[in-house]
């Protein structure tokens, strides 16, 4: 026999203003099977709860409706309730009369009409209701870190410091990301590379942690605890526990390009390390440039090579490993400015990015630490940065702030007038963002030194002589201004990567308009994806800085330790199951299935006195996530969904309907 | 007489002595000019097989029933649509590719038995000859064009010649390029209204015999869904809306999977016109997610399976 | 090619050489241009800042018109007209109740289906700059032009869009295979000023000033325009900006109908070369070009 | 018209996944923007769990128009059921249609977490759509 409890929430008023509640009740008690209806001005508040509670043991109530929030909200709170009263919590259905109807409607007899259709739905779903029992799964303690930026090492560090395995793959042949390329990091101007370095190292020396550089991960199957992922291991054409790192090899090689980590103001050889401090300190060789792999002749490296470590026939190696959790922290690019055709980037050598400013400045760049202007290598004597260079900028870049680049401009301004005496600068600006801890004041310290701020935006670059002339607008003095530069520094917005959206696919994780990585919950759960077990860290879920991105890989490695910490996970028990009795067993509900969580089973059945063997479908639950896109696929109806089954759905729809 | 049907019968008696066959299905003389299902099981039997326009029905289906409790091999006349068929079954798991025996005979298509009955009395014999068919009905012996009296689904056929056998028969027939839709160009140039009110026409008449569904080769579920109480998907009342559900359940659960048998349509008593449904789906599987022709089993049905690309118009 | 046309008043005042010259070079490609029958202003310069109504409804008439005339799309060559059109035709199909407004105050049914385009546009794109160079008989050489497209013929982009907005080429390309020189100069698409024309001769200078001495700095000795208002600020308020820049510019303003039509084996006077303020013809004949 | 013809309300049964476009609607709700009262949602894990035969259920039933909301293509949290939800409405609406139902009673919609608007949005539209067509009878019980 069901008996259900209806439970009317008013939401203070959030609900009662909108729907007739009294009404709602009144109705309520009238439908099928239902023995107590009652009313809370806060369902959800302890008071609120403990009525249910109560009310499950006085009124015998086997199935409880609760009418008040949306269920994405306290779906999880009131099965806890019916948990804590000894009902299981699958027995519970809510009905959404705030976010899909008091909130949303203002006709009060309308919205008072729309609840008891929604009652009506619950209490029909319900009734159909059956006990659900989480299953476990067992967690495979290892994990992998996609991405070795400062964000990946830091995760990759605090997981391998709490005792558990972890893999750490790079694309580039070192570790180090982009904080490898900076300078000094504001707002207390240490040296990037001082306190990155010592970090790499640990990464590479810790004996839980093995770096898998110059590889990528190319399938990701499985589920939380229990990942099958396939990455390929670039053949870096070196065997590098033979290479002493010498360098004799790259002295040698005669094949010359841009070095990409000096974003092409400095030069590397085919074979090469990015940057002197890489990790692994041990060469790769570009196949695309070498002359032996292009021409069949050369072997020059490998002549000079004393270690005998140059293994030019080296293959690309697909391995597969389980994981129990995967951390993605694939960093950011910077904005393709190209479209701001009046900035004039490409057309004048002197107009530059931040990054390559910071490419300057270092002292192991490729000036040395001098400041040169690229197009004549004199010191430049008039700086002027523009700011918001495809931030906030709807029309050609994005619409969103990058939130670094107010006081990455301000430390270059600051260091640009600590190295060239008596230079001036100018920073055209929107409106200048310091919220962090020293940053304010920090900015402060830039104009103290010198450095002007102008309020207003760059409207053209161009040449005039030797000179770049500014052409921008001062908006706090309505007035347009124009400074002779000798160097034009743009704070390029960051971007996610280009590829951001096919790891997310890959993954089975969302991503934003701007293909930024999704976060569960933006404030409670902001390190966590929608798929369990993938986690992220640093500026792939959106631009961020060091000290938070830091913060973010810390954060993402304690949830990583928060489900390494349980030998088991309960999986949701609301999961596709089979009825074999009615299966067929075509296996059509096989190729829909994301998860792989459909396999054939051989059953035995007694009919007119043989026993018949036939194949049917079988769910794994602790694979299956209850998509229920197979039950679909299934003409019977014999795969079913467990919770969101076609007896509930179909009941549901004739209750709603008029 | 069919030059080869000496030589089938040869190969049939043969593979009934090999070890490990249970059964060989094709066509025998029946009562009234027909020509009935088969099922031959010594290889003596072999002689009375027979094969000519009569033999109106459809042999993929019997395998489902010999295969059952069974482990021996199976051989099966099929002409064209009958050897779609029976890859249909293979394809949807029901019997293994392994154990069937297919042997393809070409086909010009059958003949409309009640409508050669009804215009030249009770029939005795029907038997190809070259391009006319020779009647024998009411005592006399009629030659016909066979393109007065063929069965609709014939007209059309898009498979004349049986693919994927183990052994054929006959000369091979080239097959049209696509297969022909313009019946349901024709219905989809109506206003909706009409077309509305055509289909009400059609499906009020509809008895709910399922006898579409037991003759499909698409549907050898082994519990229907239409039949099952529980959950209600049909519900039992016999209302016009409940008949357009059926239709398009049915229509719906072999989209993608239906072979264009046409049997469904040949063995309604009501007479709907059940494969303009199927033909429908097919026509817009076809052009919407650029199967080359629906109505051939593939790897995996067009339903089970997607591109990222697909036609987007739900933005 | 057949275009329905749209002259806009400036092409039959101020603007007059402008037209000819239009006709001219229209003739010598094989353009048929169909004026549009019972135009009227399209509003430019005034009504957008002094009346929205009249700067919705003004435009959308003679849409409408062209539309009803079974015309697709509407040429012009003023680039003021274009612009007013092409926001306007943007502005109605972007914004159901704008073209309810405009359709109510205008009586006509505009459904939003014409598109305005510039002559430059149908130059560059639909006619081609091969078959303007093939139809060339008399190069432009040692001609250095600075193609100045002002700020309203390629903004905003949203409603223009057939070139850069920074750095636009189609006129540059044309001026190419006319035979002459581009230079490459920065203030292609900067304000000259022109709305203040009249009522702020003193903004006016200043500004002008500014296009013609970086047009002089690039090296040019010439600039080419597809507006009649740049060209009536830089050509009439040529003197007052030199003044103001305490220089001399004596910078000829073509249109760049007329140095195509040039290039055609034009005489001058048909191509109303004789009616600049700043005499064009001295620098075609030092050229020997005339 | 009488009065009555002219106080109609559609019916509209809608199906929303419960990652995006059952989030969308929360998000609408948060936000406070109003939309017609119309609109009945059934949560389901997907668009891709939405049999096309509920939808002819909900004609059967009573509905005057039905919606099958999911996340965008790409961004489904199953990763693909909305493809598979895609491909199998294709054809459900040619079907649809084919057996003489206007085109404008069902709708699918890629509506994500954040679309709160668009959600709002599609509901007035298909509100004011279903207006214009009126009740639907065909295909419902009691109606034939």
């Amino acid at each position: 026999m069901k008996r259900v409890g209806v439970f009317l929430c008013w939401c203070g008023s959030n609900i009662a203003a909108t729907v007739d509640v009294p009404a709602l009740a009144e109705y309520a008690a009238k439908l099928p099977n239902v023995v107590y209806v009652e009313q809370n001005k806060y369902t959800c508040s302890e008071p609120g709860q403990e009525q249910i509670r109560k009310a499950i043991a006085e009124h015998r109530l086997n199935r409880v409706v609760v009418a008040a929030c949306s269920p994405r909200m306290h779906e999880t709170t009131f099965r806890r309730t019916l948990a804590s009263a000894s009902l299981n919590p699958y027995l519970l259905e809510m009905a959404n009369v705030r976010e899909h109807c008091s909130w949303v409607h203002q006709d009060r007899a309308e919205a008072t009409a729309k609840a008891r259709a929604l009652v009506r739905r619950a209490v029909a779903k319900v009734q159909l209701a059956r006990p659900l029992f989480q299953s476990s799964i067992p967690v495979n303690r290892r994990a992998l870190v996609i991405g070795g930026g400062i964000a990946g090492i830091q995760a990759a560090l605090d997981i391998a410091d709490s005792g558990h395995k972890v893999v750490l793959v790079e694309r580039e042949p070192t570790i180090g990301g982009r904080m490898a390329q900076l300078d000094k990091t504001f707002p207390t101007l240490d040296c990037s590379s001082c306190i990155l370095t010592p970090k790499m190292v640990d990464a590479a020396q810790h004996e839980n942690i093995q770096l898998w550089t110059y590889s990528e991960v190319e399938e990701v199957g499985g589920y939380v605890g229990n990942f099958q992922v396939k990455i390929r291991r670039r053949a870096t054409s070196i065997n590098a526990s033979a290479c002493t790192g010498c360098g004799a090899c790259w002295e040698k090689c005669p094949a010359k390009t841009g070095n990409e980590f000096d974003l092409g103001l400095g030069q590397r050889k085919a074979i090469y390390v990015p940057f002197p401090q890489a990790v692994p300190n041990k060469p790769v060789i570009d196949r695309d440039l070498c002359i032996y792999f292009k021409t069949g002749r050369c072997r020059i490296c490998q002549r000079f090579c004393t270690a005998g470590a140059v293994e030019f026939e080296q293959q690309d190696v697909v391995v597969e490993e389980t994981f129990g959790a995967i951390v993605a922290a694939t960093g950011f690019e910077q904005f393709d400015h190209a479209v701001y055709g009046e900035y004039g980037y490409g057309k004048h050598p002197d107009v530059i990015t931040g990054l390559h400013l910071e490419r300057l400045i270092s002292a192991s760049g490729p000036s040395d630490g001098k400041v040169k202007r690229p197009s004549n290598g004199a010191v430049p004597e008039t700086v002027v940065f523009v700011q918001c260079v495809g931030s906030r900028d709807e029309a050609k870049g994005v619409s969103y702030c990058s939130r670094a680049c107010c006081m990455y401009t301000a430390k270059h301004a600051i260091m640009l007038h600590e190295k060239i005496p008596g230079v001036s600068t100018f920073v055209f600006y929107i409106d200048v963002r310091a919220a962090g801890k020293g940053y304010e004041e920090f900015y402060a310290r830039a104009q103290e030194l010198g450095a002007q701020y102008v309020r207003g935006r760059v409207a053209r670059v161009y040449q005039r002589g030797d000179k770049l002339v500014v052409m921008g607008e001062d908006t706090l003095l309505g007035a347009k201004v124009q400074v002779e530069a000798d160097l034009v520094v743009l704070a390029t917005a960051m971007t996610a990567r280009h590829d951001a959206q096919s790891l997310a696919r890959t993954l089975g994780i969302s991503y934003d308009q701007n293909g930024f990585f999704t976060e569960a919950h933006p404030k409670l759960r902001p390190v966590e994806t929608n798929t369990a077990g993938i986690f992220l860290a640093g500026a792939c879920q959106g631009p961020k800085d060091i000290p938070d991105t830091v913060a973010q890989g810390t954060a993402a490695a304690a949830k990583v330790n928060n489900l390494f910490a349980k030998e088991n996970l309960l999986a949701e028990p609301t999961v596709a199951t089979v009825n074999e009795a009615w299966c067929s067993g075509c296996l059509w509900c096989k190729p829909t299935c994301p998860y792989r969580a459909i396999d054939s089973k051989t059953i035995s059945q007694r009919q007119v006195g043989k026993i018949l063997t036939r194949q049917v479908a079988t769910v794994n639950a602790g694979l299956c996530q209850g998509c229920g896109a197979c039950t679909v696929a299934c003409r019977t109806g014999a795969m079913n969904l467990l919770g969101f089954s076609n007896e509930q759905i179909l009941a549901e729809v004739d209750a709603i309907c008029p | 007489m069919t030059a080869w049907l000496d030589a089938l019968r040869d190969h049939v008696r043969e593979f009934l002595s090999e070890p490990g066959v249970d059964v060989f299905i094709g066509y025998r003389a029946g009562r009234r000019g027909r020509e009935v299902p088969a099922f031959l099981t010594r290889p003596e039997q072999a002689s009375g097989l027979v094969l000519g326009p009569a033999a109106s029905g459809a042999l993929a289906k019997y395998v489902l029933e010999e295969a059952a409790g069974t482990t021996g091999r199976l051989g099966v006349l099929a002409r064209g649509c009958e050897a779609l068929s029976l890859q249909r079954l293979v394809r949807d798991l029901r019997v293994e590719r392994e154990r069937l025996h297919v042997v393809g005979v070409p086909c010009a298509g059958v003949a409309d038995l009640a409508k050669l009955e009804a215009s030249l009395g009770a029939l005795e014999k029907v038997e190809s000859c070259g391009e006319r068919w020779l009647v024998t009905a009411g005592g006399n012996r009629h030659d016909v064009d066979p393109s007065q009296f063929m069965e609709e689904r014939c007209r059309d056929c898009a498979s004349p010649w049986p693919q994927q056998c183990n052994i054929s028969f006959g000369q091979a027939v080239m097959s049209p390029a696509s297969p022909d839709y313009s019946t349901v160009a024709a219905l989809e140039a109506l206003p909706a209204d009409e077309r509305y009110a055509f289909w009400i026409r059609q499906f009020e008449r509809c008895l709910r015999c399922f006898a579409c569904r037991q003759v499909c080769p698409a549907c050898s579920c082994v519990e229907c869904s239409l039949d099952l109480v529980d959950p209600p998907w049909l519900g039992r009342e016999i209302t016009v809306p409940a008949q357009a559900m059926f239709h398009y359940t049915r229509a719906l659960h072999v989209a993608g999977r239906c072979v264009d048998c046409g049997q469904c349509q040949k063995v309604c008593p009501v007479g709907i016109p059940v494969a303009l449904l199927n033909r429908k789906l097919a026509r817009d599987i076809q052009e919407l997610f650029d199967v080359q022709n629906p109505f051939v089993p593939g790897e995996i049905e067009p339903l089970g399976k997607f591109r990222a690309e697909d036609r987007e118009e739900f933005m | 090619m057949k275009y329905v046309y749209y002259p806009g008043c400036s092409l039959g005042g101020t603007a007059r050489e402008y037209g000819i010259s239009a006709r001219a070079v229209n003739d010598a490609l094989g353009l048929e241009f169909q004026e549009l029958a019972d135009w009227s202003c399209c509003g430019a310069s005034s009504a957008h800042m002094t009346n929205l109504d009249l700067a919705l409804a003004l435009p959308v008439r003679n849409l409408a018109l062209a539309e009803a005339q079974g015309a697709r799309e509407l040429v012009t060559a003023c680039a003021s007209c274009y612009q007013r059109l092409a926001i306007v035709a943007h502005e109605v199909n972007t914004h159901p109740r704008a073209r309810e407004r405009a359709n109510q105050l205008t009586g006509a049914d505009y459904k939003g289906g014409v598109t305005p385009r510039h002559l430059l546009d149908v130059l560059g794109k639909d006619v081609g700059v091969d078959r303007v160079a093939a139809r060339v008989t008399r190069p432009l050489e040692g001609l250095k032009v600075a193609c100045y497209y002002g700020c309203l013929l390629v903004r905003p982009v949203k409603a223009t869009g057939f070139d850069d907005p920074e750095d636009p080429q189609t006129m540059d390309t044309l001026v190419k295979a006319a035979g002459a020189q581009v230079v490459t100069w920065p203030f292609k698409t900067e304000c000259c000023g022109a709305s203040f024309s009249m009522s702020r001769t003193d903004v006016v200078a200043g500004m002008a000033a500014a296009v013609l001495s970086e047009a002089k700095a690039a090296g040019a000795d010439c600039l080419v325009t597809a507006c009649p208002m740049c060209h009536s600020n830089l050509d009439m308020r040529q003197s007052m900006a030199a003044r103001v820049a305490r220089t001399t510019f004596n910078l000829p303003i073509y249109y760049i109908t007329q140095l195509l039509g040039l290039s055609f084996g034009y005489m001058p006077r048909q191509l109303g070369l004789n009616s600049h303020f700043v005499k064009a013809l001295p620098l075609l004949r030092r050229l020997r070009l005339v | 018209m009488s009065v009555g013809e002219q106080s109609w309300k559609p019916t509209i049964v809608a199906f929303c996944c419960n990652w995006c476009s059952y989030a969308g609607a929360d998000l609408a709700g948060t936000s406070r923007l109003q939309y017609p009262a119309t609109v009945r949602i059934i949560r389901v894990p997907c668009s891709g769990r939405v049999n096309p035969q509920f939808i002819v259920r909900a004609f059967q039933r009573g509905a005057d128009g039905v919606l099958v909301a999911g996340c965008h293509p790409g961004d489904c949290h199953y990763s693909t059921g909305n493809y598979y939800a895609r491909r199998r409405f294709l054809l459900a609406t040619r079907f649809l249609e084919y057996l003489g139902i206007e085109p404008g009673r069902l709708w699918v919609r890629w509506i994500s977490g954040s679309e709160g608007h668009k959600f709002a949005t599609v509901i007035k539209e298909m509100s004011a759509a279903l207006e214009r067509l009126g009740p639907n009878v065909k295909l419902r019980e009691g109606a034939l």
